[in-house]
């Protein structure tokens, strides 16, 4: 995976300031989503938040440590079915939710870790694949947790639409300024060298495993969150919904598009992703998923690099142009 | 027995996807979308043509290879030395593209091939055996050898191997990398080619058909070692195996019956876990560098 | 340096596009509009398409007979679509932006039983009617929603009707083994189903669920092949019927019949299995053969329906075709009866809907779940469907047992 | 700041082949010992065993009173015994400010650094190696020689007691090798203690005050500079071997060559 960074062009850490002054004031004006007083602009912006506090939980593992997950989606799945527990049990409170479920996840994350943390590249990847579709097959043969049937929760009211919102929005910025004071502390520092390489990383006195148990734990976290406020939001959660394949891929796609291992990358990746897919939904309606996969070609052909470089990009046009033949072979 | 059988399909399907994850380091989510377009290539030389699916192999492993080698050469290899996520992204898009495309030319309409033989079966040794399913096992093993051969003896196939340890060096013993690469999605899109003609045959056919089988050529390839052929082999017979193995067992937990078959790829992805702890690099994986 | 404003000017701009409200597509006051989400795309693309010829061919007829008439003023219909690219989890966004956007007056059902309970949620909320024709799984009607109703017999039932017909055969079937994809809709059914059948003294000798993701399900047939039933049942989609058909040819498994839920009353069956798909039984919410005299205001007999939709589709109309236009149809009476658009008030009224169609009773119970109306039996003889119970509807004998493989 | 490091019958088996044996000497505080041998002879094995890398197959490791030779090597790194490595490995997409940091932060003193402070420290040992020019550049854009001093500054900011320097010359033309062999002294004249892997002959003779020699994985020879190069067994080890034709390479080549050569794979390890 070091690799995979070295070439980002993004010099430093947090990656480039623009960008994450961008992304912040972006995330500060999605605060004002509900005065609109429209449920389809709170659920669209809604779902934007979550695959953005989802993405940032991957970009931890798999940006910033360099073990790319295909299993995050568990973490999210049993966020939801914490709530969805809590709420059977005639427990209705998004903090109880969302403690129970940070807690779940980060003691799962941990136990998870201290096995599939010591495979290294594809065969990490597909282990964590393999956590994601075996909890998610778990799920639906217990009846207790309702099966493929799933779980009704409480029914969801016009109050309480626009409080599910807030609660989303936090998460997503607790996310994304978690990343950001993560990455910019030692434990981050830490992240990175591991990343870049193991081995240089323990002579300098870093215990590898540690550290990448602790990324690991930290995207989990994010990850429940986001789930556990979107299971009562949504008001009913099976397995084909907590553990799609959109929950899954969605949040790599969009931090790849925004740019990798930077702390405004999986935020604006999310926001343009999930933005144009709605567009393409709703303008094109026969063709929409065509014209997805066609731009997501597109970008990354224009843009191998992610968005954020491009907040970095020096030299104009020129540079741009230069930089696409960068990685042919 | 069916496992086995199973695991036919799933080896052919793994060994183009473990090839170009293998050899490029690209993870190609546009692999399932090439089996079903094998499928198509299948169902309309069947449909217009009459042509017998067996004799239709050769073609839809051709139109596929060239089809492969047109993505690689004109789209992907543009980013083809980037970082593996950037072309795991492009692959992600090509597949919405082509399955898309798929259902604008073919609709939504499950399609299926109807020979004389098809269904047809004997039994050994109380095992019941369809022609087909033994036909595309013995496929499968007849590639994995000649795969191997080629790999190993002819020109190209040691030049595909050099690139894969070094590009740079192979690049300086004059190896002209960008049309291996080309040469290996090609085949990874012939194989999966031929492996959507020999589904056509024991299943239906749509656009959709491809994801279920990415799902599980991923754990296969691993299962076996990224990279080798005769692993992605074994590892598609074992997992093939394990899923009908899982699906014969029933166990109560607190009451409630469980049953195997539900859990078929919750058990198999567990022992490909506990395969991966104790062979990090699976079962015929050489040891990380 | 030019491009980096560029870009952050980019960014904001999408982000504006999103947040701007879009124009909103309320039609002229003389139409109304109905909203849906459907699988256009995805796993079950055929389904959806199926689903909204049935809502098309609704709407032609009624535009083209001067519409609905509410009080002493008619309204053409029209009907916005958006692709729920077959996930449960994008119907939600897509209802929302019907009701919110395009300010739909009513809502038709997606294709499937998930799909339907996301809308269901929503239009409870919004407090908008919705009639689904294509969500059979019963949770949907156990939230206690006021404002979904559904057309369609409960999935539990789906396939008493085949069981029933075979333990009227001679030889009558004793037993029986079932198989099921593991999705909510087909473990209701294969619940129902085993229910029955020890209700009925038939003896259950298999019940075994696979993952609705299945691409190979050798491995449960040759398991179910050991226990060999009088009658194999399988309760999933299309795609399971077509799999496990071919999967029972492969083993050479033979029973004295075989029976699914959603599959043999599609085109798609028979079309691929060809004569493996013969004697095979399919349950159907309804059929051509059906003997109902409809009220006036559409198509009175499902012979007329059939008759027309093949002239305008060039193909079968098969069940889910007929359930989606009930659906509409429901609406269509609802909307007369209540002599008014206001959302409450055609709510009740379908709450009181008590109307004989071409496709059978449309009345629902408290849960607003279409209970009255029997399922049928079809079965595939030599290529062609044709219904064969309950005895009354028959076209046709049954054919019992199924010869062997290959002499069908 | 006065632990002696202690080698008792090392052996590290590859395979079939022992790539050390029975190799015994003890490092005294505070001095410079030059670690020497033909390719192959297993220096870097020995550097590798000492920091933890490697776990020896016979013999023990000795940091004072305590035994190493199972200790992780983020542990011992900790202990005060830091090292270098002969193939360069820069954090790529950190700047050489923040790569240095990183060791300031995790180092033996790293604990009680403030990340802060953990940069000011690396500010220092930039300027000690002079690399402040290039601070906040990439690591990725440095040159050789400049990566070879990232390096040590690397190196140098976890504090240690001992330091470990496997072939930061090599490579380097001869004004960049004094250069280099200033700014060991000048690390040393701080009290840490060095042990010095180099090809380059003139470059050890200059700056050791003890020489150990490795062929073929054993122990042939150990003393003061001048009484090691006199040795019989060494000059056989030596004349004749690959290394002396190496060196001859070495000098007649130009930069982008040696450049080359710097990257080829070491030969041991």
């Amino acid at each position: 995976m070091n690799a995979a960074l070295r070439s980002l062009g993004l010099s430093g850490i947090t990656g480039n300031p623009v960008a994450f002054a961008v992304a912040l004031a972006l995330m500060a004006l999605l605060l004002f989503v509900p005065a609109a007083h429209n449920d389809y602009f709170n659920l669209v912006f809604r779902n934007i938040l979550m695959y953005a506090a989802m993405a940032y939980g991957w970009n931890l593992i798999g940006g910033y440590t360099g073990y790319v997950s295909f299993g995050n989606v568990a973490f999210f799945g049993i966020g939801c079915y914490c709530s969805g527990v809590l709420s059977t049990h005639g427990v209705d409170s998004l903090l109880a939710d969302v403690a129970l479920a940070v807690a779940v996840n980060a003691l799962f994350a941990n136990l998870l870790g201290r096995v599939v943390l010591r495979l290294r590249g594809p065969y990490f990847g597909i282990a964590t694949l393999g956590i994601g579709v075996a909890v998610a097959e778990i799920i639906a043969n217990l009846d207790a947790l309702g099966g493929t049937s799933g779980l009704a929760l409480h029914q969801v009211d016009e109050a309480h639409f626009g409080v599910y919102y807030y609660a989303m929005w936090l998460v997503a910025l607790a996310s994304m300024l978690g990343t950001f004071f993560i990455t910019r502390s030692k434990v981050g520092y830490a992240f990175v060298a591991v990343r870049e390489n193991e081995d240089a990383a323990a002579a300098l006195g870093i215990p590898a495993t540690k550290y990448k148990i602790r990324a690991w734990m930290l995207g989990a976290m994010m990850g429940a969150a986001a789930g556990a406020v979107f299971a009562p939001a949504n008001g009913f959660i099976d397995p084909s919904i907590t553990f799609s394949p959109d929950s899954n891929v969605f949040p790599i796609v969009m931090t790849i598009l925004g740019g990798i291992g930077t702390v405004a990358g999986p935020f604006i990746g999310a926001l343009i992703l999930a933005g144009v897919n709605e567009l393409l939904q709703r303008y094109i309606v026969n063709a929409h998923t065509l014209f997805f996969g066609t731009m997501i070609v597109l970008v990354v052909l224009l843009l191998p690099r992610g968005l954020v470089w491009l907040f970095g990009l020096r030299g104009g046009v020129r540079a741009w142009l230069r930089s696409l033949t960068a990685y042919r072979a | 027995m069916d496992g086995i059988l199973a695991g036919g399909v799933l080896a052919i399907v793994a060994i183009g996807f473990s090839l170009v994850w293998g050899i490029m380091n690209i993870i190609n989510l546009a692999h399932g979308a090439f089996v079903m377009l094998g499928a198509y290539v299948t169902y309309e030389l069947y449909a217009v043509y009459h042509v017998d699916p067996f004799l239709s192999l050769p073609v839809s492993f051709v139109v596929l290879f060239a089809i492969g080698y047109a993505v690689q050469r004109w789209i992907i290899n543009w980013v083809v030395r980037a970082p593996i996520l950037t072309t795991f992204l492009l692959t992600f898009g090509l597949s919405l593209l082509i399955v898309n495309v798929a259902l604008i030319i073919w609709t939504g309409d499950r399609r299926g091939i109807e020979t004389a033989y098809s269904g047809t079966n004997f039994t050994l040794l109380g095992v019941t055996v369809p022609w087909v399913k033994l036909f595309t096992l013995v496929a499968a093993l007849v590639i994995t050898g000649a795969l191997q051969l080629w790999l190993t003896r002819s020109k190209t196939g040691r030049a595909i191997r050099a690139t894969a340890m070094d590009i740079g060096a192979a690049q300086l013993s004059g190896v002209r990398v960008a049309r291996i690469y080309a040469i290996v999605f090609g085949l990874g899109a012939g194989l999966a080619g031929v492996a959507g003609t020999l589904i056509a045959l024991s299943s239906s056919i749509n656009p959709n058909m491809g994801d279920p089988f990415l799902i599980s050529a991923f754990a296969v390839c691993v299962l076996g070692g990224l990279g080798s052929v005769q692993g992605a082999l074994i590892g598609g017979l074992v997992y093939g195996v394990i899923q009908a193995v899982a699906t014969s067992v029933q166990f109560t937990v607190g009451g409630q019956l469980i049953s195997g078959s539900g859990l078929s790829d919750a058990v198999a992805f567990i022992v490909l876990l506990l395969v991966l702890i104790f062979r990090p690099t699976g079962i015929m994986g050489r040891a990380v560098a | 340096m030019i491009l980096r404003p560029t870009a952050a000017l980019g960014v904001l701009a999408l982000a504006a596009t999103v947040l701007v409200p879009g124009l909103s597509a309320r039609a002229d006051t003389d139409t109304i509009v109905f909203g849906s989400p459907i699988s256009l795309t995805g796993a079950l693309t055929k389904e959806g398409h199926l689903t909204q010829e049935g809502y098309e061919f609704w709407k032609t007829y009624v535009n083209a007979h001067g519409g609905i008439k509410v009080g002493n003023k008619s309204y053409k219909v029209d009907i916005k679509y958006y692709d729920d690219e077959s996930k449960n989890d994008t119907s939600a966004q897509l209802a929302e932006r019907l009701i919110d956007q395009d300010h739909v007056n009513f809502l038709l059902g997606p294709y499937g039983s998930g799909t339907s309970f996301t809308v269901a949620g929503i239009a409870e909320r919004k407090k908008i009617p919705m009639v689904e024709g294509n969500g059979a799984a019963e949770r949907i009607f156990n939230q206690g929603f006021k404002y979904t109703f559904g057309v369609l017999s409960p999935a539990r039932r789906y396939l008493e009707g085949v069981l029933e017909m075979a333990v009227h055969q001679k030889p009558a079937a004793k037993s029986v083994a079932i198989t099921s994809a593991s999705d909510a809709f087909s473990q209701e059914v294969a619940q129902g189903a085993a229910t029955w059948a020890q209700a009925h003294g038939m003896k259950v000798v298999y019940d075994n669920k696979y993952p609705d993701t299945a691409t190979d399900v050798s491995s449960v047939i040759s398991a179910l092949k050991g226990t060999n039933p009088d009658l194999i049942v399988n309760a999933g989609h299309v795609q399971d019927a077509l799999l496990v058909q071919k999967g029972l040819k492969d083993q050479n498994v033979m029973a004295g019949g075989y029976g699914y839920t959603v599959g043999p009353d599609t085109p798609d069956f028979a079309n691929s299995l060809g004569k493996d798909a013969n004697d095979v039984f399919g349950a159907a919410q309804w059929s051509d053969a059906v003997k109902y005299k409809g009220e006036p205001g559409f198509y009175r007999t499902a012979q007329e329906y059939a008759k027309a939709f093949e002239a305008a589709y060039h193909h079968r109309a098969d069940y889910h075709n007929a359930e989606s236009t009930a659906a509409c149809l429901a609406f269509q009476y609802a909307i007369e009866r209540a002599g008014s658009l206001d959302p409450d008030k055609v709510r009740d009224a379908l709450a009181k809907l008590d109307v004989v169609t071409f496709y059978g009773i449309l009345k629902f119970d408290s849960r607003g779940l279409n209970v009255y109306k029997p399922m049928v039996v079809n079965q595939i003889q030599n290529g062609k469907l044709v219904t064969v119970w309950p005895a009354g509807l028959a076209e046709a004998k049954v054919i019992w047992p199924a010869p062997p493989w290959g002499k069908r | 700041m006065s632990t002696p490091l202690r080698i008792a019958g090392v052996g590290m088996r590859f395979g079939g082949l022992w790539a050390l044996n029975e190799v015994s000497f003890t490092v005294e505080p505070g001095t410079i010992v030059g670690l020497i041998g033909p390719n192959g002879s297993g220096k870097t094995t020995l550097m590798n065993v000492i920091s933890g890398v490697f776990k020896p197959t016979k013999g023990d490791v000795f940091y004072g009173e305590r035994r190493i030779a199972d200790v992780p090597t983020h542990a011992i790194c900790r202990l005060g015994i830091a090292r270098t490595f002969q193939i360069v490995k820069p954090f790529a997409a950190l700047t050489v400010r923040e790569n240095v940091a990183v060791g300031a932060m995790y180092g033996r003193d790293g604990a009680k650094r403030s990340t802060r402070a953990s940069f000011a420290r690396a500010d220092e040992l930039l300027e000690t190696v002079g690399l402040a020019r290039v601070a906040g550049r990439p690591a990725s854009e440095l040159t050789i020689p400049d990566r070879k001093r990232l390096e040590v500054a690397k190196a140098l900011a976890l504090d240690p007691e001992l330091l470990l320097l496997d072939e930061v010359m090599a490579g380097l033309n001869a004004t960049e090798v004094d250069e280099a062999l200033d700014l060991l002294r000048r690390v040393h004249a701080r009290g840490v203690t060095l042990i010095v892997v180099e090809h380059l002959m003139k470059a050890i003779v200059s700056i050791s005050q003890r020489v150990v020699v490795l062929a073929e994985g054993k122990k042939i020879a150990e003393g003061s500079p001048s009484e090691v190069l006199s040795a019989p067994n060494v000059i056989e080890a030596y004349l004749g071997s690959r290394w002396a034709k190496r060196q001859a390479e070495l000098r007649a080549i130009d930069d982008e060559r040696r450049v080359a050569l710097e990257v080829e794979p070491p030969e041991d390890a």
